[in-house]
């Protein structure tokens, strides 16, 4: 039929169940290889600024002096760029997102030292 | 005494997507005039190319646009490359090739539910959305990115697909192109779709080729122009041909977008089959020096990149022809005369891609 | 009875004095009394003849009877020879042809005609009476002020007030003429005397338009003209029996005589109600000014017409005759209400519905049942009242915005708020549910259900349409009225004086006849029906529906009190336009760096409601009807004529 | 069959309609959507949606235009309330018509009255649908009184054979307005459920709040309204397969929104005038055949 | 719980991003993640919605466009700010014609970041906004004044 | 892979209708209108199309030097030409659709005209100040 051609996929679509993630409840969906957030084995790290370079959208800043590695939340655009550019391949991106939050900026500090990492969030 | 309405379309209205204003004179709902006007959304990222050097403005250039982002940086890239006389490994080439048809499908499907959409047939634009998570699934799965893939990068890919993965691909498709078919049959022979699309915003084939229009458009007034063919990336070896309607009215702009889909597949299924091992990309030393004008087929139609260098780190003008832009003259023409409730439909059947054409 | 011919006589009378009287607030005042005698005797007509059912005058002159015919001799004389002097030969021949059979039927009749009885008065002929005596008078205080305004803004037209009350009085003259005639050369006379009447004011700009239009209904009426003076010629030629010259008589006679008389006559009604082929006329009319176009040709004059075809209705009652009228009405009110879909021009709105109003009187009346002759008489009654509110209002509109286009309109409820609450309430007269017209509709509906079918349900397709188109028109005229795209203060005076005082008297007028409906129709319309009908009157409205519609009257009344809670703790924000930017009021950033302003127009849909297209449908539906029509009289004829 | 207003069953009618309307409209909506949601393979709004959305609407500020417009929408709702309560009073059905007629226009003017480029499109949209459904309701109940012979709904619901039976293609018209007016596509012009329209809102592109609220309770009892013509059809002569018809009749109208696109305002005119001439008039003429 | 969390429909306005975190919004309605399931509905009118869905950044341009649809919107309402662009400007945010994240034009309540936000990260927005919007109910019933 | 061949012509303003009008006659489409500024010249390439032939005119021109518009021999041109006035501040003459700088509306003037107008990287004292703001 011309005038309901829809019909078909409508039953279909009926007698396969929604599609839908019914999400906060089941996990969302990730892969492996999905891009999520930059996180840093501060420890590692050797403050060369070589991220901070290679950052398309200034996220990043290194303050060598003091060891501090920074990251603005706001503004990381999740490329990767960093993590290729890091030398000591301390840098890497993991398939987790970031959670909504109420205020901004949202920077994440890091300070290279003995300890593990110390993360403060500021806003 | 004037009959006229004269309605404010736009920037902010549910059937766009994105900021584009109309400024509508109606006479009964016959649209007398319709002036499109741009402009919200410019952002001047063309500029950025003196602040970033020339491998990292690969990310600037596929955030031109969400929905055409990997195609764009192909064409950035390849500019580059070009310029440098970089021979990109031919897998990349494969891996650029496959991508290139997964986002022609992303964005085709996208835009066959805006269009239906459009014309107020919302099971379809959910169909086709339902269908586009799934070819979104096998790019984020591939690149790490649903809509903005950021895979491609001067001198290569950065991400390798399994051969074991592409296989998996292939038959995903397979399922997915009998939905496909079903949604395009819905296209093509529903009465309602047919009542909303043929003969609505008719340009002639002499009139697209005139106005400089690209792309679907074009090719659905009769036009065969298809950059692809043109044999940039891996297109050169592959078989296909550009998909033609000569129409010139939404219904066939819609069909040129619905057959491309059942073609798109099969040029992925094509190159899966031909695409070789080895590399995926090369080292870049040294800066571009010289100027190249990159084209490429995006799902839109043809947009070109063009990239002048003198030998700095900062490449010293990038300009960013897209789609979109070209085929706002046509867009101008065939609103002339239409209804009020074709509009959206008409300003649809372009695909308009505001961010693309504002950058 | 005298107070009939009083009625008669008296605007004559003032009539005459106008034509001596010059310019100036004497004549003012004097139009003014003499609006209020005569509006006050027609009441008193009312009170005096209430429940006593039908009495006739007696004038018994035979000098008074020559009287007559000689000035219709003169009127016909009058046409001719103005009819020469333009050239329009078809019209004088028409014109001849008219006084031609009417001389011969007069004077070689066979049969004696006596002198008794030719006035008379009953019900019907109250209501006609207070509709004239009270809505003309109204206009004429109306066009005190209206006139006044008109000729300082028309300063090219020839101020011949003079002759504008002389007419508008003659008018009023002649129309009580036709309601109280029961000699039908009488009616025949008062009847030319109408047209005349109507051709003087619609030729009153003397323009060239308004001499084309003028001729143009003067020919269309004399066509009606020459069907009146053919029923007079069968009347007094074949019947071989005077009695029947008197209207009650005829009527009495049952439609086995009177059909082929009354057709006749019916078919004049069709051209002076302006039933299409004929309603050109009408529209064309519209050129007058406004007061004119309210007491010709909306609220009286027309009502002429359908006020010979209600009389003959009874002897319609389920015959083909009467059913081709019917359908004539029907194919009238569906077109006519089409056609005023495609207008912006507001009297030419008016016009066609006003065409396509006396349709449905037309409708009811072929149609001949009890019920139908009822909502007939209920469909004249509203509308006369709130058509002439209308034209009125329109007019005062038309002084202030100097346009007459509705798209003009916008927003008058916040320009001229009075004018605006007013001409809703005329608006929602014409076609909104407890108002008045709508009770007829529903009446009309009830009485097309039991007519001959199965014509009856083709009525009814064409009713059911054609109200559909009417809701359109009406409602998107009520919306301009309402809508208001940028706030702004009042006008301190509205109109005239007397051009608000005639608008506050017509709004009165159209609320009270709707919340006195059930009295009107129980002491006024039922009586008649009675009488007419020989016996009792079936229960025509049940008293639940009568309380059902005054209560959403009522509510109605009472709902604009919430405006006053509606108008505190809201927050008032602009219009919603696309969000563009530099929006203050209804303008708005457009393209190409352009400030543009919101524009709002109704639709028109030409596409489908063209008025030539539809027209000329219309003109040759009933044309092909009244040829069927005569096809019918002239089957008729052989076994009437003895 | 001689109806009165004052008797009790007509009040329990009435009452039992205005108390219970909303929330009968407001589930059968809500299963609407929840049934709309899986033909579009989603999971769907809870089925009490509906109610949570009006009752959300009357926490909300209430912004205007012009103060006035929440008069003409208050009239609306009343008056649809009283269409409702003369119809399941038992009442003149044509006056019920009437009510509603006069129901809309007071929609239509509360759009109007905005001054609103997208209300003034949507509400000459609504004329023009009012304009296109008019002619078969007026049909329809003409029809009904040929068969019961009885103007008055509590007349025609008792009548001893369903009036279906003689009345097929009248059923059918009413079937193709009811599309219409329950603002489903392909009919849904003035205004949408969803939003993607080229009118935004349309009609109530300027309503918010209670305004809003206003309307949407005004459509849960036209709904409701609307289901009862339907079942006059049927009467308490099969009540039961009346039920089952207009669940049938619900869910194809679900299915018909979800498998056709909007159409353009000439074609729906043309379509359900041409569909009452059909329809309609011929199924009316045809009465005096058998 | 104030009804305004059981039916909050957001409206979407494509401030000046570069249509990922657009049609992220989008793909939030259709079948796979279905935010109907909550009682959202994109309205598309801000007289109709009670959550603002920004994405992209502000430009002087659109300044002027995303303060009247916050303005037409009704209160109690909330915004919420998608992708880096609306939260900072993110990667355009040193172009000429970029002023910015929409924070600096109107009172943002929910910043959802990621480029482009994912459809669940926006989900996990609205819910939150949810909570400020019940607040905000709580507060103007408390104040009599919807501020 | 296939490298897409260069092909430019430099022509001067004044012959720029005329070998427009040529390449209209002769089948070609018009690909796009592209400025770019070097040095103090802007220099308009104006591509051509025809059957995957891609092929250039290429004009150069100075501050305040009006160019003439080709949107009478190719009606779509004015989006390019609009563009290029409202980037560059070129002025172009005669387009048949003038939106007088309103296609594209920068809140710096002419961008491209302007050396290095991207902004610069926040001052540490900016963010500070808005930092207090916030809080």
């Amino acid at each position: 039929m011309k005038l309901f051609s829809m019909t078909k996929t409508i039953f279909k679509t009926l007698g396969r169940g929604p599609s839908t993630i019914r999400y906060p409840k089941e996990p969302a969906k990730r892969y492996e290889g999905t891009r999520g957030q930059v996180e840093i084995k501060i420890e590692d790290c050797i403050f060369c600024g070589l991220c901070s370079m290679h950052c398309p959208s200034d996220a990043i800043t290194v303050d060598k002096p003091v060891k501090i590695w920074t990251i603005d939340r706001f503004r990381c655009i999740s490329c990767n760029s960093c993590v290729e550019a890091c030398p000591k391949n301390c840098l890497c991106l993991n398939n987790v997102y970031h959670e909504p939050v109420l205020n901004g900026p949202l920077t994440e500090s890091f300070t290279g030292s003995a300890e593990p990492a110390e993360v403060s969030s500021e806003n | 005494m004037s009959r006229r309405i004269v309605v404010p379309f736009g920037p902010q209205h549910p059937v766009l997507p994105e900021p584009i204003h109309l400024d509508l004179v109606l006479e009964d709902e016959h649209v007398i005039e319709a002036i499109p006007s741009i402009g919200y959304v410019h952002r001047g990222l063309e500029k950025l190319v003196e602040k970033r050097d020339f491998k990292d403005f690969v990310y600037i250039a596929e955030r031109i646009c969400g929905i055409c982002s990997f195609i764009h940086s192909v064409g950035y890239c390849q500019g580059i490359e070009n310029i440098m006389d970089i021979e990109v490994p031919k897998r990349a080439q494969y891996l650029r090739t496959i991508w290139s048809e997964y986002s022609r499908l992303h964005s085709h499907l996208l835009w066959l539910g805006l269009f239906a959409d459009s014309m107020g047939f919302e099971n379809l634009f959910m169909n086709s959305w339902r269908i586009r998570e799934k070819i979104l699934d096998a790019m984020e799965e591939t690149t790490g990115g649903r809509v903005i893939q950021g895979s491609c990068k001067v001198g290569g890919v950065r991400r390798d697909i399994s051969d074991s993965k592409l296989k998996d691909m292939v038959k995903d498709l397979d399922i997915l192109s009998s939905d496909i078919e079903d949604l395009c049959h819905v296209f093509f022979d529903d009465d309602t779709v047919i009542h909303r699309t043929k003969g609505v915003g008719v340009i002639s084939k002499e009139a697209a080729y005139s106005l400089g229009a690209v792309g679907p458009t074009a090719r659905g007034s009769g036009v065969s122009t298809d950059i692809r063919k043109t044999g940039y990336v891996a297109y050169a070896d592959l078989d296909f041909s550009p998909v033609v309607e000569t129409g010139g009215d939404c219904y066939a702009r819609c069909a040129v977008r619905a057959r491309e889909l059942l073609q798109s597949v099969d040029i992925i299924k094509q190159a899966v089959d031909a695409v070789p091992s080895g590399d995926i990309d090369v080292k870049v030393k040294g800066n571009p020096d010289g100027e190249y004008f990159s084209r490429v087929e995006q799902p839109r139609g043809e947009c070109l990149h063009y990239i002048k260098a003198n030998g700095k780190k900062n490449i010293l003008r990038e300009r960013v022809r897209t789609p979109t832009t070209a085929n706002i003259p046509a867009l101008v023409k065939m609103l002339g005369g239409c209804e009020m409730a074709d509009v959206p439909v008409i300003v649809l059947s372009i695909d308009p891609c505001i961010g693309c054409a504002e950058r | 009875m005298d107070l009939l011919i009083f009625l008669i006589l008296f605007p004559l009378i003032a009539a005459i004095l106008m034509l001596l009287l010059p310019n100036g607030e004497i004549r003012d005042a004097i139009v003014k009394i003499a609006a209020l005698i005569i509006a006050v005797s027609s009441v008193y007509l009312f009170i005096e003849t209430f429940g006593k059912g039908i009495s006739y005058v007696t004038i018994g002159s035979e000098t008074v009877g020559m009287a007559i015919l000689l000035c219709e001799l003169v009127v016909a004389i009058f046409i001719i020879a103005i009819s020469l002097k333009f050239r329009k030969y078809i019209v004088a021949a028409l014109a001849i042809v008219q006084t031609a059979i009417l001389v011969y039927a007069e004077e070689f009749a066979s049969v004696e005609t006596g002198f008794l009885n030719e006035l008379f008065v009953d019900e019907f002929s109250v209501i006609m009476a207070l509709i004239i005596g009270i809505i003309g008078s109204l206009i004429c205080v109306y066009s005190v002020g209206y006139m006044k305004g008109y000729h300082e803004k028309h300063a090219d037209v020839k101020d011949n007030r003079k002759l504008f009350f002389f007419v508008m009085f003659l008018f009023l003259s002649a129309m009580f003429g036709v309601v109280f005639s029961n000699h039908i050369v009488w009616l025949f006379f008062f009847w030319e005397i109408t047209t005349l009447c109507s051709f003087l004011l619609i030729g009153y700009a003397m323009d060239e338009i308004a001499w084309k239009n003028a001729f143009w209904a003067l020919l269309l009426n004399t066509i009606g003209g020459v069907g009146f003076s053919g029923a007079i010629l069968f009347i007094l030629v074949y019947s071989g029996n005077g009695d029947f010259i008197y209207l009650n008589n005829l009527i009495a006679a049952g439609p086995v005589f009177a059909m082929i008389p009354a057709a006749l006559i019916a078919f004049a009604g069709l051209t002076k109600s302006a039933q299409m082929p004929f309603s050109s006329w009408l529209v064309g009319a519209m050129v007058a000014p406004t007061p004119v176009s309210a007491l010709l040709h909306s609220s009286t004059m027309v009502k002429a017409g359908v006020y010979v075809i209600v009389r003959f209705a009874p002897i319609f009652e389920l015959s083909y005759i009467g059913v081709l009228i019917s359908l004539v009405g029907g194919v009238t009110f569906l077109l006519a209400s089409a056609i005023a879909i495609g207008q912006s021009n507001a009297k030419k709105v008016l016009a066609y519905s006003t065409i396509a109003n006396l349709g449905l009187v037309v409708a009811c009346a072929g149609i001949g049942t009890q019920e139908a002759v009822w909502a007939a008489i209920l469909l004249i009654i509203f509308h006369a009242v709130a058509k002439s509110l209308l034209f009125l209002a329109v007019g005062s509109v038309e002084h202030q915005k100097k346009s007459r286009d509705i798209e003009d309109m916008s927003g008058l409820i916040s320009t001229m708020p009075k004018v605006a609450v007013m001409m809703l309430i005329g608006i929602a007269g014409m076609f909104l549910a407890p108002f008045g017209m709508l009770i007829s509709k529903w009446a009309t509906i009830h009485a097309f259900v039991n007519a001959l079918p199965p014509f009856g349900m083709l009525l009814i397709a064409m009713i059911a349409y054609g109200s559909g188109i009417t809701v359109f028109f009406w409602a998107k005229w009520m919306g301009k009225l309402i809508e208001v795209k940028k706030k702004s203060s009042p006008l301190k005076k509205e109109a005239t004086s007397p051009e608000m005082f005639t608008l506050y008297c017509l709004t009165g007028l159209t609320v009270i006849t709707c919340l006195l409906f059930p009295l009107i129709s129980g002491f006024m319309i039922e009586p008649y029906i009675v009488e007419v009908y020989n016996g009792t009157v079936s229960q025509l409205l049940s008293l639940n529906n009568m309380l059902i519609m005054l209560m959403m009257l009522v509510l109605i009344l009472l709902l604009p009190l919430s405006l006053g809670h509606f108008s505190k703790g809201r927050t008032v924000v602009g219009q919603y336009m696309g969000a563009r930017p530099g929006v203050s009021g209804v303008s708005f950033a457009g393209s190409m760096g352009v400030t543009k302003e919101v524009e709002l127009s109704n639709y028109y849909m030409e596409e489908f409601f063209g008025e030539e297209k539809l027209s000329k449908t219309g003109v040759i539906l009933t044309i092909i009807l009244l040829i069927v029509f005569a096809a019918v009289i002239i089957l008729n004829l052989p076994g009437m004529v003895m | 069959m001689t109806f009165e207003f004052f008797t009790n069953s007509s009040f329990i009618g009435a009452v039992l309609f205005i108390l219970f309307a909303p929330l009968i409209g407001g589930i059968v909506m809500g299963i609407d959507r929840k049934i709309t949601a899986r033909m579009q393979g989603r999971v769907g709004p809870p089925v009490l949606q509906p109610i949570y959305d009006i009752l959300k609407l009357f926490e909300k500020e209430n912004m205007v235009v012009y103060e006035s417009q929440n008069f003409w929408i208050l009239s609306y709702l009343i008056f649809i309330v009283v269409t409702g309560v003369l119809f399941f009073a038992g009442s003149d059905i044509l006056l019920v018509i009437f009510a509603l007629t006069l129901a809309h226009v007071f929609l239509i003017l509360g759009a109007y009255s905005t001054g609103s480029p997208y209300a003034h499109v949507g509400a000459e949209r609504e004329l023009i649908q009012l304009m296109a459904v008019e002619p078969m309701i007026i049909i329809a109940a003409v029809g009904l009184y040929q068969v019961t012979n009885s103007f008055d709904t509590a007349g025609i619901i008792q009548s001893t054979f369903a009036p279906v039976i003689v009345l097929p293609g009248i059923f059918l018209g009413m079937v193709y307005i009811l599309t219409m007016k329950l603002r489903k596509s392909p009919f849904d012009l003035s205004t949408s459920h969803h939003a993607h329209q080229e009118l935004v809102k349309g009609l109530t592109t300027e309503f918010s709040g209670s305004t809003l609220g206003m309307t949407e309770i005004a459509h849960l009892y036209e709904l409701v309204f609307l289901l009862g013509f339907l079942f006059l059809f049927f009467g308490t002569a099969a009540p039961l397969i009346g039920i089952a018809v207009i669940l049938i009749v619900y869910f194809l109208e679900v299915f018909v929104d979800n498998a056709t696109s909007r159409v353009k305002w000439q074609f729906a005119l043309k379509s359900c005038w041409i569909v009452t001439a059909v329809l309609g008039v011929l199924n009316l003429l045809a009465l005096y055949l058998i | 719980m104030s009804y305004l969390t059981k039916s909050p429909w957001i409206i979407h306005y494509d401030a000046s991003s570069c249509n990922g975190c657009d049609i992220e919004v989008l793909a939030c309605l259709t079948p796979l993640y279905d935010v109907e399931r909550f009682g959202i509905i994109n309205t598309g009118n801000p007289k109709h919605a009670d959550i603002f869905v920004v994405t992209g950044s502000v430009n002087e341009q659109n300044k002027e466009v995303i303060k009247n649809i916050y303005n037409q919107m009704p209160k109690p309402n909330v915004v919420v700010g998608v992708g880096i662009c609306a939260c900072s400007g993110g990667v355009f945010r040193e172009c000429y014609n970029v002023s910015g994240g929409v924070g600096e034009l109107i009172p943002v309540d929910v910043y959802v970041p990621g480029c482009a936000a994912r459809p669940e990260q926006i989900i996990d927005g609205i819910v939150k906004a949810l909570g400020i919007l019940d607040k905000k109910y709580k507060d103007s019933k408390k104040g009599g004044d919807f501020k | 892979m296939t490298i897409e061949e260069q092909k430019y012509t430099d022509i001067m303003k004044e012959d720029l209708l005329k070998n427009v009008k040529d390449k209209c006659e002769s089948g070609y489409r018009l690909v796009q209108i592209g400025c770019g500024k070097f040095g103090d010249i802007f220099e308009i390439n104006y591509s051509f199309e025809k059957e995957y032939s891609f092929e250039n005119l290429r004009i150069k021109t100075t501050e305040g030097e009006k160019v003439p518009s080709i949107s009478d021999i190719y009606w779509g041109s004015f989006i390019y030409e609009n563009e290029i006035h409202d980037l560059f501040g070129v002025e172009v003459t005669g387009i048949n659709l003038d939106f007088k700088g309103n296609l594209i509306r920068t809140t710096v003037k002419a961008p491209f005209n302007v050396k290095n107008v991207t902004k610069v990287k926040p001052e540490k004292k900016e963010t500070a100040e808005k930092k207090t703001e916030d809080n």
